[in-house]
């Protein structure tokens, strides 16, 4: 069984914020109105944290991408109560949309709020109803949603290589924010296969996870600036 | 205070009296049904016995109790209906 | 359930799952958009890739377009394309919200409440064209060719600015102009060395890079491109780093990547420059070798006429010690001689001047004074110094035929230069050009033609800017929305958006390799627009003569076949494609400067469209003769250039008296006299010493020019750094907050003395003690929707100031105050 | 009315009083509580047809007024069965007169908490997925299953005890005879039914009080379950339950105290009864804050980053306002009062059990806000201000249980008659027996 994992490389990454808007728009994720993200009502699936360390002027700033850390140890599924959220044979969280009640208990439970509720029905102007991408299906009002890996890409990728009997190559399956980032700075890959670049930069002496003490065995493994 | 209207009395206590044992059994099938999926999920399983161990007896035991009051009482209002009687 | 969702995939054919994950998803088909499920009963939901060139910036990053069934629904970055290799920026991800936007222009609209009213009625495109080509040709009829404007915003290294400049010259009129203009920001460089472009760095064999205030990552002419080479740079030198240092006065992205950040003052920056100098100088750090083989004016020197003139030598020394510097500039003198020194022993090292340090009164000064830097280091034609790309072999535009009246129309001066029109230095000032239609000097204008941009929203000066729009009698915009400039408009011809028409992009400025890009329609045009080229040029039919054949092409496709035919001729470079992939700099190299040959320019041309573009990254060799193109045949840090335009400047007063040449360097705003006026100096900026605080303005990646304001997306994460979304913040550093009582979160006015602003503070050490940062962008009054009413428009509290040397708007020139709103 | 129902040569009539006569200050209260549970009714349709965005929550602090809420009742809940029960072991005679009482606050109460989180569903039209899909190891079906439980025994353990006035209220005859006669069971008083009513009663009162606990402790378990700071301790099960009784004892006593006034009980509620029952709040007050204490300090000392932002938060945040006012109104407040024999007065206890209300309230505020207001990741710090909806439900709540109450008190009396007369009849005796049994000397043969 593969074991999907994301590698992040704070030293590349530059926060230009792209990972942001590839997400957005490859999971159809709700734009919600001013007012409501005045509420702090913003989806992101994948968000972008920052840290100011240090005394003026010489000041280091710590920007990092935070999507779900699709931890091995997930505390989100053991406190769902319909199995709404639940960890697949992959490693992967998942979310079923029509199924969550929308008590939010995950949410709560989440130590890196990775997850985003939708508060109001998501709409869009038709015109932009045009442009959804099929593959993702799109959520209600009264659930929680959150960063899938890009899912539905692994399915495709799974059906490619059933079709012509062969093993998911490394890099064949990614996710839109790690495809499309400027600055190669995430890396994707399955920690099973010894071979793939995550694997071996997982090992790397920069790899740490964010709040490992918590052991929730976080899948996104961040790699710490080079000084 | 006519019969008829105490027959009515009667069956409507009986009913609501099954009703009560209906809902009893409900909840414990509920709860078993919930133990099955926690084991085919492989959910912390200690957790979900421990509180059907707590759930379940409680029940039983509330219905227990009621019924026997119900049948307690009962049994005695016949012999009262049957001093009535003579 | 396994069948069931097989089932479903039979439902969407190739488009599989809209199952999220898990067994569960069969049920979520309900959950597909109506349209979906049709396409999916009409057959197999067909998905294809198209490449084409993203237009939401002047950029020009190559993107790979989703369609299933014909209909975009996703945009990632062309991983062939060299520029961005794959790569994106949040508002590239957004182009699809520029497509499908509610708020386009659908039709040609005729405006019939006075300009700015907003009142529309729709207009058939034959009505409308023919209504503009009959006022054309009276004008030209009437010896009045000239008077017909041409204001190009879309500040594109596209094929359509040349197509307009053609259009224009053979109509008989100089004012074609493009605003923001590059043209104007390389003016420091035409100074210097005689060139007028943009150069390239070699960051990849650099070792040091010192960068005043050139935001390379963020707001540089292709940032993706810099993204690329940083991180690229990054993985090579594991071992020895090149280091960054960032000279600005706020932390911006670049800032906060680099290793180190050093506060300035603003609008001091030429300053700083000529303290590094000085200590380069002093201590023997600079190439004597270059500076004494191929630099003119570095001693003192003597003329012809046997006067001995300042060199920059001694003007340095003289002037530019670190105590002075550090007392200008803020920057404390030992952290001046500590970067001198790593400038000076890390060699080769770079020196960027840009954005911080050119947007100012005294920009062109201060960039020559960060250039001149770079001779000092002998960065010119070696390896990890700075370089000029070559032209792409593309097939240049026929001539231009002009009959007597189009010369008659290009010989008048054109109205859009400075303080007097004929200030050959800069290419436009829409400052001056403004002034001089509302003063009809030297003539009126009588036609405007508007393409993309949005000066009303960018210039300073709206206020007058809005006067001049209403006072033109003919206003036509080319543009697919409604913004506040094209709301002035008297017949709006609706555009094609970036990816639904055909373009072409070649030598992104800055990107340091040889390129062109194909922009090609990726889908049907959604409404009745047209092609503004393809407008041009059936203009130019109506208007028939010379021309028309002038722009001898049935369309814009043509013309770019016809360009792009001359590469497949010329057989330099590639055609990108898989084999390029990776590290394909070395790749080339040892493959020689040709890969892969081509049978047909059919196949060509298939190829290239399909691919989405062509490359050369093999410079040619260049001595460094044919870089400086200076009358000396050197690099000028005297630059005579500059003294022979003021020079013509004192004699068109009259004589060549001290009085005349005391008036002409006032009007063009020099406070200094002598020889340091055609020498990199510092000069003061402007600023109104009542105001205690310095307002300094930045762009985002997610909307760099306030086009993405109409973008929901981009609205939304307009502040993804600080979570701050649809609205406009002002960075204020803790100490300063203090002094005025500011808290995080906290609403302010930001005044100054043109007028004052409402947004809400965030208080963090990013930006240095007595600076008011705020993203420019948001604030619009048009412009759709998404964008109406959001944010605030930092520019309408600036004061209009302007760089009287090359015309760039002064964007931090403005003093404020700031009081806690109630 | 048929004929007058006689009751007034009753030895109790005032307990039977109420039923009887209906005065104007009846329908008034009805009617206004009635308009004020139609407003919340109206309000939560809003919120069903217009999703969870109606109310002042946010991606952040996710939790807000519905599940203070629910805390908050269904520690209320934990008066009357509970205290009931004890006294009842405990044969202390001074009970007679409230447990009917304190019983009938659990039932209504529990109901009304029990509703709260599916208040806070975001989709209540799927709340039955917990029947079908539902996964027993989230602590939030534990709540559901001993809710549930606890609801059953304490309606049980508050109905068996009112059958013999049941009884007594259908032979009194009246239109609602037929209502009675189905509710008495039979019930004739014969000696073996007062077996059985006894035998019963005592088993269900050993039950209920460990359900009882449990079913706080289980709340607690929501937040002490997950790994949020401020909230992952295992103080926090019997912080709950401390924290339940107190609020509990102080809404049965301020009840009392009302009923007393509104229903002339003065001769049955007497000033003991209060002396007594207060002495328990301020043993729980003091508990409170030993619980809260110890709370606080583990936090302090350790000073684990996390922890100490919540802490001061608390202290200083935008909540501060209420943290330092729960202090006063839990212990300061009410130890005053009631531990000064001058102000232990009737209206002192009022005024004291209102404050520990209030108090109680807020510190369930305390624990669920600003725990989620500081994520662990550094995200901007949220803030939650309630919405006229998440208001208007909480009225209407308390609208309910009040209605619930009245009703009650309408077609039942609030103070078991039959124990009263137990009391007269055998109580003196058989307490007199007790103290003999206690005090030295030879067995007295007690049965």
């Amino acid at each position: 069984m593969p074991k999907w994992a994301m590698v992040i490389d704070l030293d590349k990454c530059t926060g230009c914020g792209d990972c942001i808007a590839a997400c957005k728009l490859e999971n159809n994720i709700a734009i919600v109105s001013p007012e409501e993200a005045n509420d702090g009502r913003v989806m992101f699936w994948m968000d972008m944290i920052t840290i100011y360390e240090g005394e003026y002027p010489n000041i280091r700033v710590k920007r990092f991408p935070k999507p779900c850390f699709h931890c091995d140890n997930p505390p989100c599924t053991k406190v769902c109560p319909v199995n709404a959220t639940y960890k697949n044979e992959e490693g992967l969280i998942g979310q079923i949309y029509h199924r969550c009640i929308g008590c939010r208990y995950c949410m709560v439970a989440c130590p890196y709020t990775a997850k985003v509720f939708n508060w109001l029905e998501p709409e869009w102007p038709d015109e932009f109803k045009n442009c959804f991408n099929p593959d993702v299906s799109l959520r209600m009002m009264g659930v929680v949603e959150k960063c899938s890996f890009c899912a539905h890409r692994l399915l495709k990728v799974k059906e490619d290589a059933d079709s012509d009997e062969r093993e998911i190559l490394d890099n064949e399956y990614l996710p839109a924010c790690s495809e499309s980032c400027p600055a190669n700075a995430i890396d994707f890959g399955d920690l099973e296969n010894k071979e793939s670049r995550v694997y071996n930069l997982s090992r790397s002496s920069r790899a740490y996870r964010e709040m490992e003490d918590l052991g929730t065995e976080p899948k996104v493994i961040y790699l710490q600036k080079r000084e | 205070m006519n019969s008829m209207q105490n027959k009515i009395i009667a069956m409507a206590q009986l009913v609501s009296f099954l009703a009560m044992w209906i809902f009893v059994i409900g909840i414990i099938i509920w709860i078993i049904n919930l133990i099955s999926i926690s084991v085919e999920l492989q959910d912390a399983p200690g957790v979900s016995l421990g509180i059907s161990l707590v759930a379940i007896p409680v029940f039983i035991t509330l219905a227990c109790i009621l019924t026997y009051a119900y049948f307690g009482f009962k049994k005695n209002t016949s012999n009262l209906k049957n001093h009535s009687e003579d | 359930m396994e069948i069931k969702r097989r089932e479903f995939l039979k439902l969407l054919g190739g488009v599989s799952g809209a199952v999220a994950i898990g067994t569960y998803g069969c049920n979520q088909v309900i959950d597909v958009p109506e349209r979906l499920i049709e396409l999916a009963k009409k057959g197999l939901g067909i998905e294809t890739w198209k490449n084409t060139i993203c237009g939401q910036c002047p950029a020009g990053c190559g993107i790979k377009v989703r369609l299933v069934d014909d209909i975009p629904v996703y945009i990632k970055g062309n991983p062939l394309y060299p520029v961005n290799q794959g790569g994106m920026c949040p508002s590239g991800h957004s182009a699809l919200e520029v497509l499908f936007n509610p708020d386009r222009i659908k039709e040609p609209l005729k405006r019939i409440g006075i300009p700015g009213s907003n009142k529309w009625e729709p207009l058939s495109w034959e009505e409308a064209l023919q209504k503009i080509a009959d006022f054309l040709i009276k004008q030209r009829r009437n010896n009045k060719s000239h008077q017909v404007a041409f204001l190009d915003g879309s500040e594109q290294n596209s094929l359509m600015s040349e197509h307009i400049a053609q259009f224009m010259k053979a109509y008989g009129s100089p004012n074609y102009y493009q605003y923001p203009s590059v043209k104007n920001d390389s003016v420091p460089y035409l100074l210097l060395q005689g060139t007028q472009q943009i150069p390239s760095y070699d960051f990849l064999n650099t070792k040091y890079v010192l960068s005043f205030g050139s935001n390379f990552l963020e707001e540089g002419y292709s940032p993706i491109y810099y993204t690329k080479l940083y991180t690229h740079l990054k993985e090579l030198t594991e071992k020895k780093r090149t280091r960054f240092v960032q000279i600005d006065s706020r932390m911006s992205l670049t800032a906060i990547n680099a290793d180190r950040w050093i506060p300035i003052r603003p609008g001091t920056y030429g300053a700083l420059a000529l303290g590094v100098a000085y200590i380069l100088i002093r201590e023997e750090l600079y190439d004597n070798e270059f500076v004494s083989k191929h630099t003119f004016g570095f001693e003192d020197w003597v003329d012809n006429e046997g006067y001995t003139h300042l060199g920059f030598k001694s003007n340095v020394i003289g002037n530019y010690y670190p105590e002075q510097v550090s007392k200008i500039t803020g920057v404390p003198g030992e952290t001046i001689l500590e970067i001198a020194r790593e400038l000076g022993n890390n060699k080769p090292s770079l020196v960027l001047g840009d954005q911080g340090s050119a947007d100012n009164t005294n920009g062109t000064y201060s960039q020559m004074a960060i250039h001149s830097l770079n001779a000092l280091l002998g960065n010119f034609g070696k390896e990890g110094g700075l370089y000029f790309t070559d032209q792409p072999p593309l097939a240049e535009l026929p001539r231009v035929q002009e009959d007597e009246l189009a010369v008659k129309g290009n010989s008048q001066p054109p109205i859009g230069c400075t303080y007097n029109t004929s200030f050959k230095i800069m290419d436009f000032s829409i400052n001056s050009f403004t002034k001089n239609i509302l003063s009809d000097n030297p003539y009126p204008v009588s036609v405007l033609f508007l393409y993309k941009g949005n000066p009303l929203f960018n210039a300073l000066n709206h206020h007058d800017l809005a006067e001049a729009l209403k006072k033109i009698p003919l206003v036509i915009s080319f543009d697919s929305f409604l913004t506040e400039t094209s709301e002035y408009a008297d017949i709006i011809l609706p555009d094609h958006t970036f990816l639904e028409k055909w373009d072409e992009y070649s030598n992104i400025p800055s990107v340091g390799f040889n390129h062109v890009g194909i922009q090609q329609p990726v889908i049907e045009p959604l409404f009745d627009t047209r092609n503004s080229a393809n407008i041009l040029i059936e203009l130019g039919d109506k208007i028939g003569g010379t021309v028309s054949g002038s722009l001898p092409f049935e369309n814009f496709e043509k013309e770019i076949k016809f360009r792009v035919e001359k590469i497949y001729r010329s057989g330099e470079g590639a055609i990108i494609s898989e084999g390029l992939k990776g590290d394909w700099l070395e790749y080339l190299q040892q493959r020689g400067w040709q890969v892969g040959r081509y049978n047909s320019f059919d196949e060509f041309w298939k190829l290239i469209t399909k691919h989405g573009g062509w490359w050369n990254p093999i410079k040619k060799e260049k001595g460094i003769k044919n870089i400086f193109k200076t009358s000396s045949g050197k690099f000028e840090f005297y630059s005579q250039l500059l003294k022979e335009w003021t020079d013509e400047l004192v004699l068109m007063k009259g004589n060549d008296s001290h009085q005349n040449r005391e008036l002409v360097l006032s009007e063009l705003n020099i406070n200094a006299r002598g020889d340091q006026v055609y020498l990199p100096h510092y000069e003061a900026v402007p600023v109104d010493e009542h105001m205690p605080l310095y307002l300094t303005t930045y762009k985002l990646l997610t909307n760099r020019n306030g086009q993405s304001s109409n973008q929901p997306m981009m609205q939304e994460m307009f502040g993804y750094t600080s979570h701050q979304s649809w609205n406009t913040w002002a960075e204020i550093h803790p100490a300063t907050a203090k002094d005025y009582g500011i808290s995080n979160e906290d609403y302010i006015w930001v005044e100054s003395s043109t007028g004052s602003i409402k947004l809400k503070a965030i208080v963090n050490p990013v930006v240095m003690p007595n600076v008011v940062a705020i993203p420019f962008g948001l604030g619009h009054t048009s412009f759709g929707r998404y964008a109406k009413g959001h944010g605030v428009n930092p520019n309408s509290v600036m004061k209009n100031l302007y760089d009287s040397l090359n015309g760039n708007p002064a964007l931090q020139a403005t003093k404020i105050t700031i009081s806690l709103a109630t | 009315m048929p004929k007058k129902i006689q009751y007034e040569n009753e030895l109790d009539a005032p307990l039977f009083r109420p039923i009887y006569e209906t005065g104007k200050g009846f329908y008034i209260t009805v009617g206004i509580l009635m308009l004020i549970i139609l407003w919340a009714l109206i309000m939560y349709i809003t919120q069903i047809w217009f999703g969870l965005g109606v109310t002042g929550m946010n991606q952040t602090i996710t939790w807000g007024f519905y599940i203070i809420n629910f805390v908050f009742f269904i520690g209320i809940s934990h008066a009357g069965t509970l205290i009931s029960a004890i006294l009842r072991l405990s044969r202390a005679e001074w009970r007679r007169p409230i447990t009917r009482m304190a019983e009938v606050i659990t039932a209504i109460v529990l109901a009304i908490g029990g509703l709260h989180p599916i208040l806070d569903l975001g989709r209540p039209d799927r709340v039955l997925n917990i029947f079908t899909s539902g996964r027993l190891q989230s602590p939030l079906l534990w709540d559901v299953t001993s809710i549930t439980a606890y609801f059953t025994a304490s309606t049980v353990y508050l109905y068996l005890p009112m059958i013999p006035d049941i009884a007594k209220l259908r032979d009194k005859g009246g239109k609602l005879t037929w209502f009675y006669s189905f509710l008495s069971w039979g019930w004739q008083g014969t000696e073996h039914q007062k077996k059985v009513l006894n035998r019963a009663i005592s088993i269900l009162m050993i039950m209920v009080i460990p359900i009882a606990i449990s079913v706080h402790t289980v709340i607690s378990y929501i937040f002490s379950m997950t790994l949020q700071p401020g909230w992952h301790s295992t103080i926090f099960g019997p912080y709950f339950v401390v924290g339940a009784i107190f609020s509990g004892i102080a809404v049965l006593l301020i009840l009392m105290i009302v009923s007393r006034k509104v229903f002339h009980l003065e001769d049955y509620l007497k000033k003991i009864h209060f002396q007594y029952l207060s002495t328990l709040l301020l043993i729980m007050a003091l508990l409170w804050f030993y619980f809260t204490f110890s709370e606080f300090l583990t936090g302090i000392f350790g000073s684990e980053p996390h922890e100490m932002e919540i802490i001061h938060y608390k202290f200083t945040g935008p909540y501060a306002l209420f943290f330092w006012g729960m202090l006063l109104l839990n212990f300061i407040i009410p130890v005053i009062i009631l531990s000064i024999k001058r102000f232990k007065t009737i209206t002192g206890i009022l005024i004291a059990s209102i404050a520990v209300v209030i108090g109680m309230w807020l510190e369930r505020l305390n624990i669920v806000v600003p725990s989620l207001a500081n994520p662990r990741m550094e995200l901007p710090i949220g803030i939650y201000i309630p919405s006229l909806v998440e208001w208007s439900l909480f009225l209407g709540g308390i609208a309910v249980f009040i209605l619930g109450f009245v009703l009650f008190s309408k077609f039942f009396p609030l103070i078991s008659i039959w124990e009263i007369e137990e009391g007269r009849e055998e109580g003196i005796k058989e307490v007199e027996e007790r103290v003999h049994s206690y005090l030295p000397g030879k067995e007295t043969g007690s049965k």
